[in-house]
């Protein structure tokens, strides 16, 4: 961690990020996460898949995430990912990626423009309330782009019951809003 | 026959055995002076001008279904001149105009009625905008008054001030704005020109044109080939598609439009609103249904019906606006296929086939403009000049650069 | 509506933003050829059945696709990535 | 679920007959109501007691109510005609206050304890309405005889005629406040969708489930089963409903169905998209806590199964809307589902076999049966039926139904005193969803009603007596084969389906439409349509259907024709002695039945209408105290009171002198912000923006302007190359989204070969402007490295570190007209920032502003913004012309030359102060020439953006003038006609400060 003498704030506007229990379910906002996108340069496809393949960082197909520790990372959208990294070791996770990259990519940081909320428990009954996918179809390693209440969000399906949800941090407030009161309604 | 509260008194008494049909269904002629393709509001219109105020004796108008029954029987029934740019304003003022004097004219009642029109506004930039807007309508002539947020509060108390998302700030209100009741138009201009000898010809579509040395001689239809010396086209949502038969590609996109009907209500809203931070606009008709709409589905489509997101977008920004219609019903959708042109504006004008004329590019404005669409085609169908309120609605204005573009969209159909 | 993305299936038209005719893929050239503009911009064929458009999957992967559907019936015949169009159309730097 | 899974036996052997309770005299043995408990309701103040399982309806006419309604135009008495969604007359208002629900229709309205429900459309009461004078009047009131009328003198139709027209309209009343309670949506995806859980719909749900595939089955009803539950006949052995019940049984307790009983699908859309309202809570009170009212489900379903029955058309006679009239179907429903009665003395008057079930069922639970009357000759006389071959041709009694007169196929003419007469003219199969997407449906003489069309949607399959098959048995088999059908196009395989013993009488129907005759017979019941109002719509050419609707108002109420349309469609036929088919069809759109607005609307709604951005300083900010305003989504300071200040103006002219003379602080985190890099990014930019940026060095910021390719200005803002191929482009916080849009169609669509990426980075960093004298002074304290001028020049930028090592961005440029730059951290430090940036800063007179203030900087300096970007202005009217460069080819560059965009006496970007520096201008308001009329003809353009400048102590504006650029000095009018105002101004040029731009470099 860089030191300096700022103090950040989490998403939500406390000093912590806060949790919250709704009958089975749990809604933990997280600020733990480091991020970064990852683009082709055009013309080093393959050059890019071996300096990521000797990296450590997956590059999951189109609709996946995939996980390799430290690493973890999910797909943007045509030849763009977006690499995870624990925060607290990979602060500035688009200088620690870029190197290995080189020429290969384009890198550009993301972490603090998502506010990331872990949902654990039974997920159907919340997420029909919420997005239009299709969780019988939607198996773990599944990740994709979608609107919840009128917001553009990453969803990526971590396990049975684990769902990450990434939307525009500015509005951390409507995004948890319209969580908690989908799974009032659903449970 | 004439209409008149002692006709239906008489009527009443004899057991109504005196109505007869409001039009004929005459058989194709071989041939007529001027052709008029489009049975809507604004061909009716077209035709009933031609034989009313420049006596044209020989004019038909050609309907591929049934009278009124594509946008002229599926809009809103919003009529009003609130425009902003010059291009515009006078042509739907001298509409307006029309509108106040059409019972006498067409010795018909459509039941035109302004109870007034506001466009409410939410922030001091729609507040300017709306300040221009207005000074412009005054300028031109037209109506128009600036109510702040009090103002509308009384007139419209169960509107959402206090827990709104984007609080109303006030509103441009034209008192003479209004509604009128859209098919007894379309009826009234069919009789009014069916009386003065027009030919109104339904179940009878246009194929094709007969053109000769760049000069129209007439037009194929499904009843026959009919010869005209002028032919009119006024076929809203199928413009494109019937041009096309004459070789033209217009700046226009077919987009539809849906809209919606509640539940008979008692009387609750007086005029017409529309809401401006979100896509809703709304007025109560003279059987107590809400009449609203929004914005328009959004990609190319001929199908006279949309689909799901737009309903529900419109329901949220009516709720948004007034949250007691949560409890009202929604009782029927439909859908209008708009002819969106490229700058919002329309066109009355020649073509390059001579004795070809094209009226066209309505979007989703046309009910408000029949009269004067109606008057100012056969202006230019009988002398060949645009009439004063229409010289801007040229189709040539975008290769010189004179859009006529009122909401800044630019070359895009399904923003304006 | 659902629109069949070459990379992710079926995804409901919500999640795309509409452009038009696909035929703006075709845009002339500013410096030489700068009297086909007027016609680019502003003239559609605008045909009743089967046209070819551009929708931007912008609640998803960003990606400009061109659709196929039939304007009447609104039947989708297909989707591809619109890049694939544009080089398949000459277009590339 | 435990509802519909209630126990049903004994439905025949009426074993749990009760003693007649006096409350509910017309209660009779048998039915699914619990008769263990007893719920109570009210009725227009009046209580009464109904049992769990009833619905209004039910309730009343078991106690005895006929009455429940007025028609709509000549307030005729109306009762109960049907036993479900197509009820035309016994709309009610339900519940009361704010959760008052008008036009609900009291066949479907479930009862609860405590439910309220008042009648609609009457003065003073039900039973005495004095509007009924409009009855009296019909002779006046025929169709369309407003549209002959009312037009003289031209100026009473607003002033009188339409206020009467319009006290008269609709039926029921809005509460006129907010809705209370909650509304959900949500989306479920599922292989087989089955609409309708009668016979046909139950047999289906079970095939498809058994082969495994992912069911649901949703009924509009809180009861499953269908026609099942309303009739008599066996199923496999047992009751109709015992079999339902084991079926729903079964199906509920499959992992891959969901049974979604209270479920209407209101429509069908493109590819299998279904719109359901599921009703959560209408069967209670009020909804409990956290729950929503309903739920608007988006179906996704790859198959869908389309039971959804068939409704019972009525016969048109002579005053055959008088209550007690009723649907023959509905008698049994009410006798067999709910253990009622419809009269005491009953009389039927059918044309198909179907009626007759109604006359054995009456009997089999002692009800008298007085007549038959039926006008086939061929009839199949049934031992102990009262047959009259005949028609009738009248009713008597006003507020009920005392007797009918019937003539007999010799002519003899009679009066049959009855209480009750159940009407059958065969039925229509429910094919609505059908022709949601504009597939017209067509006639089969077979069975005398209209079918699916062949172009119905694809995968909307009809079955059972949706598509023509009414038997008990026909229903069961099409319901099985169709599903399997379905299920093995999508891959699985579906089991043989072991069909339960079930009728199978064949349907015989003798078209049988009207009875000819002196009087009013009704053919929409609840719009008071009759026969003659057809026939007058015939007699002046409103022929085609459409006109006929439209001119009679035919099937446009509540139930949108369910009942009438097709009755007035073969009636016109007999007019124009035409078939049915010529005369045309029925046309059926979205919603099958009407939706309350608000489940369509969602959460959607109050605050929550869209979601709210908020900047990295928010908190902060509201700490201050600050004002906030919407921008977009975005919620921004507007400014910052201080203690004392009683004005706005105070406030912000105080943030602007401080800026001026010391140093502010704003948060501009709203800009958008995309990265763009890769090795064409130079190229890619000098296409999208007009001015020039592959020359730009390394380490500097460029001011762009941005065109659509029509020429007119997109978009403006600054772009900084951070590396060789490393750009990042800010756009205004308006345009961020289709900015972006566009320059990924750029790169795709037009360019696809380009070596450039793009990402949006807008909340990836929070970003301040620092301005003012002593911006640096500030910046110095904050930023590790140097920054002096010469180290960091205007229009210089890098990546720096703050506070001791923190990552950040550093912009040295200026919307203010001060030495300006902009910082940007990682958003989490964004609140620490602002809150360092004024700890450090005190000294220097840091002072905080908001959009208010900076709109004050800009105008004074010049710089343009939304009010004059505002997608109707090209870079020439902004005085900017010369960026465009014609050097290049770039987005719009051609078609900004256009002769009416170049012109020399167009508009350009001006500055306005009043002569008067006291006088008050108005934004909006329009430039005339001294001396000049106000019309439209002398408007020489209009004012963009006004402030008040503290700088210079009087209003400032800028403004676009018609040949601006050549009338600098020149005095006109500021016309606001709104207001009746106007202000002389003089013409300036629209930098009001600092025109040479020396604070800048500074």
């Amino acid at each position: 961690m860089a030191e300096h003498r700022l103090t950040p704030l989490a998403p939500l506007g406390h000093a912590e990020p806060i949790e919250e229990r709704i009958g089975p379910v749990l809604i933990a906002e997280r600020t733990d996460v480091a991020m970064a996108s990852v683009a082709t340069r055009r013309g080093w496809e393959t050059e890019l898949a071996a300096r990521a393949a000797q990296a450590g960082l997956p590059l999951p197909p189109p609709g996946q995430a995939a996980e390799n520790a430290p690493w973890g990372s999910f797909w943007l959208g045509p030849e763009m990912w977006m690499v995870e990294a624990p925060y607290a070791t990979h602060e500035d996770v688009a200088a620690q990626v870029k190197p290995a990259l080189g020429e290969a990519a384009s890198v550009t940081e993301q972490t603090d423009a998502w506010v990331r909320f872990e949902v654990a428990g039974p997920l159907k009954p919340l997420f029909e309330r919420l997005c239009n996918i299709d969780l019988d179809r939607f198996a773990p390693g599944s990740a994709t782009r979608t609107l919840m209440e009128h917001l553009g969000v990453y969803v990526i399906r971590r396990a049975e019951d684990r769902m990450t949800v990434l939307g525009p941090r500015s509005s951390a407030g409507s995004l948890h809003h319209a969580i908690t009161v989908a799974a009032r309604s659903a449970f | 026959m004439k209409f008149s509260g002692w006709r239906v008194f008489r009527e009443a008494l004899t057991g109504h055995r005196g109505w007869t049909a409001n039009w004929r269904d005459p058989d194709p002629k071989p041939a007529y002076d001027i052709i008029v393709v489009g049975g809507g509001g604004h061909g009716l219109a077209t035709a009933f001008y031609l034989a009313k105020e420049f006596e044209q004796a020989s004019v038909a108008v050609l309907e591929k279904g049934w009278i009124g029954g594509g946008n002229a029987g599926r809009n809103t029934t919003i009529i009003r001149s609130n425009y902003l740019l010059d291009g515009n304003e006078p042509f739907y003022e001298f509409s307006m105009k029309l509108w106040e004097g059409l019972e006498q004219d067409l010795n018909y009642n459509a039941m035109v009625s302004q109870r007034g029109i506001l466009n409410l506004f939410h922030t001091d930039a729609q507040r300017d905008a709306y300040t221009r807007r207005g000074n412009a309508m005054l300028l031109h002539g037209a109506d128009a008054e600036l109510l702040d947020r009090d103002q509308v509060r009384t007139m419209y108390p169960f509107l959402n001030f206090d827990h709104a998302r984007f609080p109303i700030k006030g509103g441009l209100l034209q008192r003479r704005g209004g509604t009128a009741r859209h098919d007894a138009v379309a009826w009234g201009y069919a009789r009014g020109a069916d009386m003065r000898g027009v030919d109104i010809i339904q179940n009878c579509g246009v194929t094709g044109f007969r053109i000769e040395n760049g000069k129209v001689l007439g037009v194929e239809t499904t009843r026959g080939y009919i010869g005209a010396k002028k032919v009119g086209v006024a076929v809203a949502g199928n413009s494109s598609r019937v041009m096309a038969a004459a070789g033209m590609r217009l700046p226009i996109e077919s987009h539809v439009l849906q809209a919606f009907v509640s539940e008979g209500l008692k009387p609750v809203i007086d005029g017409v609103m529309t809401f401006g931070a979100g896509h809703f606009y709304v007025s109560q008709s003279d059987k107590g249904g809400l009449v609203f709409g929004g914005d328009i589905d959004g990609y190319n489509s001929y199908a006279q019906r949309g689909n799901l997101p737009v309903i529900e977008d419109v329901a949220e920004g009516g709720m948004a606006l007034m949250p007691m219609i949560g409890r009202a019903r929604l009782l029927r959708t439909w859908g209008g296929v708009m002819d969106m042109s490229m700058d919002g504006s329309p066109f009355i004008d020649r073509t390059g086939v001579e004795g070809l004329y094209f009226n066209g590019g309505w979007c989703y404005g046309g009910f408000k403009a029949t009269p004067a669409s109606g008057y100012c085609f056969a202006h230019l169908l009988a002398t060949d000049r645009p009439h004063a309120t229409a010289t801007a609605y040229r189709l040539d204005r975008f290769k010189r650069g004179a859009m006529i573009d009122e909401k800044g969209q630019g070359a895009q159909p399904n923003l304006h | 509506m659902l629109i069949p993305h070459p990379l992710l299936g079926p995804r409901d038209a919500q999640e795309f933003t509409y452009l038009g005719d696909a035929a703006l893929i075709d845009r002339p050239d500013g410096l030489t050829e700068p009297e086909k503009f007027h016609d680019y911009a502003y003239l559609r064929d605008n045909p009743a059945g089967v046209h070819k458009e551009l929708w931007f999957h912008e609640q998803g992967d960003r990606s400009w696709l061109v659709v196929t559907r039939n304007t009447v019936t609104h039947e989708i015949l297909g989707a591809v990535l619109a890049r694939d169009t544009a080089r398949g159309r000459g277009r590339s730097k | 679920m435990t509802e519909v899974l209630r126990d049903t036996s004994g439905v025949l052997t009426g074993q749990d007959a009760a003693p007649v309770l006096a409350s509910q005299p017309m209660r009779v043995t048998g039915g699914l109501v619990d008769r263990s408990r007893s719920v109570r309701f009210t009725f227009d103040g009046k209580s009464y007691t109904g049992h769990p399982g009833d619905t209004l309806a039910s309730a009343l006419l078991a106690s005895g109510v006929k009455l429940m309604g007025r028609s709509f135009k000549y307030h005729r008495p109306r009762g109960v005609l049907s036993a479900g969604s197509e009820e035309p007359n016994a709309l009610v208002e339900l519940r009361s206050g704010a959760r008052r629900e008008p036009n609900t229709r009291a066949t479907v309205a479930e009862l609860y304890d405590g439910l309220e429900a008042s009648s609609q459309n009457h003065w003073p009461t039900l039973a005495f309405d004095a509007m009924a004078v409009n009855d009296w009047l019909s002779p006046f009131f025929t169709a369309g005889f407003y549209y002959k009328t009312f037009m003289w003198p031209a100026a009473f139709w607003e002033k009188l005629y339409e206020p009467i027209i319009r006290r008269a309209a609709g039926l029921g009343t809005l509460s006129r406040e907010p809705d209370p309670d909650a509304y959900d949506k949500g989306f479920l995806h599922c292989d087989v969708l089955v609409i309708g859980a009668g016979p046909a719909g139950l047999m289906a749900a079970l095939t498809a489930a058994r082969a495994g595939a992912r069911v649901i089955l949703a009924d509009e009803d809180f009861a499953l089963g269908g026609r099942l539950i309303a009739e008599t006949h066996e199923v496999g052995g047992q009751s109709g409903a015992g079999w339902a019940t084991s079926a729903v049984a079964e199906l509920a307790g499959m992992p891959n169905v969901r049974v979604m009983p209270r479920t209407t699908i209101m429509g069908v859309f493109d590819h299998g998209v279904y719109s359901a309202v599921e009703r959560v809570s209408d069967h209670f009170a009020a909804p409990l806590a956290g729950k929503p009212r309903q739920v608007l489900w988006r179906v996704y379903a790859k198959r869908a199964i389309l039971a959804a029955g068939a409704l019972e058309r009525p016969i048109a006679f002579a005053d055959n809307d008088r209550p007690g009239v009723m649907m023959a179907g509905a008698v049994r429903a009410y006798l067999n589902r709910w253990g009622v009665a419809a009269g005491k003395r009953v009389a039927l008057f059918v044309n198909n076999d179907d009626g007759m079930r109604t006359a054995r069922d009456l009997m089999a639970r002692g009800v008298e049966v007085v007549a038959v009357v039926d006008p086939r000759r061929d009839i199949r006389r049934q031992a102990g039926l009262p047959h009259m071959l005949g028609v009738v041709t009248g009713t008597t009694g006003r507020l009920g139904l005392t007797g009918i007169n019937v003539r007999r196929i010799d002519g003899r003419e009679e009066h049959v005193v009855c209480d009750a007469l159940a009407v059958s003219g065969g039925w229509n199969p429910t094919v609505a969803l059908t022709a949601h997407q504009s597939a017209r449906p067509v006639w089969d003489e077979k069975i005398s009603a209209f079918l699916a069309s062949p172009n119905a949607p694809a995968g909307l399959i009809p079955v059972g007596a949706a598509a023509g098959a009414f038997s008990t048995h026909g229903a069961l088999a099409s319901g099985a084969a169709k599903a399997a059908e379905a299920v093995e196009a999508l891959g699985f395989r579906a089991p043989a389906a072991d069909l339960p013993q079930a009728e199978d009488a064949p349907v015989r129907i003798a078209p049988f439409w009207h009875v000819p005759g002196k009087g009013r017979a009704w053919v929409d019941f609840q719009n008071d349509v009759t026969v003659k109002d057809v026939k007058l719509a015939h007699q002046e050419n409103f022929r085609s259907v459409e006109h006929l609707k439209r001119y009679t108002t035919l099937g446009m109420a509540t139930d949108q024709g369910k009942t009438s349309n097709v009755l007035g469609l073969a009636v016109m036929a007999e007019l124009t002695g035409q078939s049915i088919p010529e005369t045309g069809t029925t046309m059926f759109r979205p919603p099958y039945t009407p939706v309350a607005m608000g489940v369509l609307a969602g959460r959607s709604r109050g605050e929550e209408f869209k979601p709210t951005r908020l900047t990295p300083s928010h908190k902060w900010a509201e700490e201050r105290g600050a004002v906030f305003v919407e921008v977009g989504m975005w919620l921004r300071a507007q400014w910052f009171p201080r203690p004392g200040e009683t004005t706005w103006r105070e406030s912000v002219d105080r943030e602007v002198l401080a800026t001026r003379k010391a140093v502010g602080v704003c948060d501009v985190t709203t800009l958008g912000k995309i990265d763009i890099q890769g090795t064409d990014a130079g190229l890619f930019l000098d296409r999208v923006y007009a001015n020039t940026f592959s020359t730009l060095p390394v380490g500097k910021v460029r001011y762009g302007l941005m065109l659509r390719e029509d020429g007119i200005v997109m978009d403006d803002g600054t772009t900084a190359r951070m590396g060789e191929h490393e750009y990042v482009m800010t756009t205004t916080t308006a345009n961020a989204v289709p900015v972006f849009r566009h320059l990924e169609f750029c790169r795709q669509c037009l360019w696809p070969d380009l070596d450039v990426q793009l990402i949006s980075t807008t909340e990836a960093w929070a970003q301040f402007s620092v301005a003012g004298p002593n911006a640096r002074a500030l910046l110095s304290r904050i930023v590790d490295q140097d920054i002096s001028d010469a180290a960091f020049p205007y229009m210089a930028c890098g990546n720096v570190t703050v506070c001791g090592g923190l990552r950040a961005r550093l912009f040295r440029i200026s919307f203010s007209g001060e030495m300006a730059y902009e910082i940007a951290v990682p958003t989490r430090y964004g609140d620490a920032l602002v809150r360092e940036l004024m700890a450090q800063g005190q000294d220097l007179g840091v002072t905080p502003y908001g959009t208010e203030a900076l709109g004050v900087l800009r105008v004074e300096k010049g710089h343009v913004a939304g009010n004059e970007l505002n997608g109707q202005t090209t870079a020439l009217n902004m005085g900017l012309g010369k960026m465009v460069s014609k050097k290049k080819d770039s987005i719009g560059m051609v078609l900004s030359q256009r002769e009416e965009l170049v012109r020399e006496d167009g508009l350009r970007l001006v500055g306005i102060k009043p002569v008067d520096p006291a006088a008050q201008l108005k934004a909006g308001s329009h430039f005339i020439a001294l001396g000049k009329d106000p019309v439209a003809a002398n408007d020489d353009g209009w004012i963009t953006s006004l402030v008040h400048s503290p700088h210079l102590r009087h209003q400032i504006a800028l403004g676009y003038l018609k040949n601006g650029a050549a009338r600098m000095g020149e005095r006109l009018r500021a016309v606001n006609l709104l207001a009746k105002t106007e202000v002389e101004v003089e013409i300036v040029s629209p930098h009001f400060i600092d025109p040479q731009g020396e604070r800048l470099r500074g």
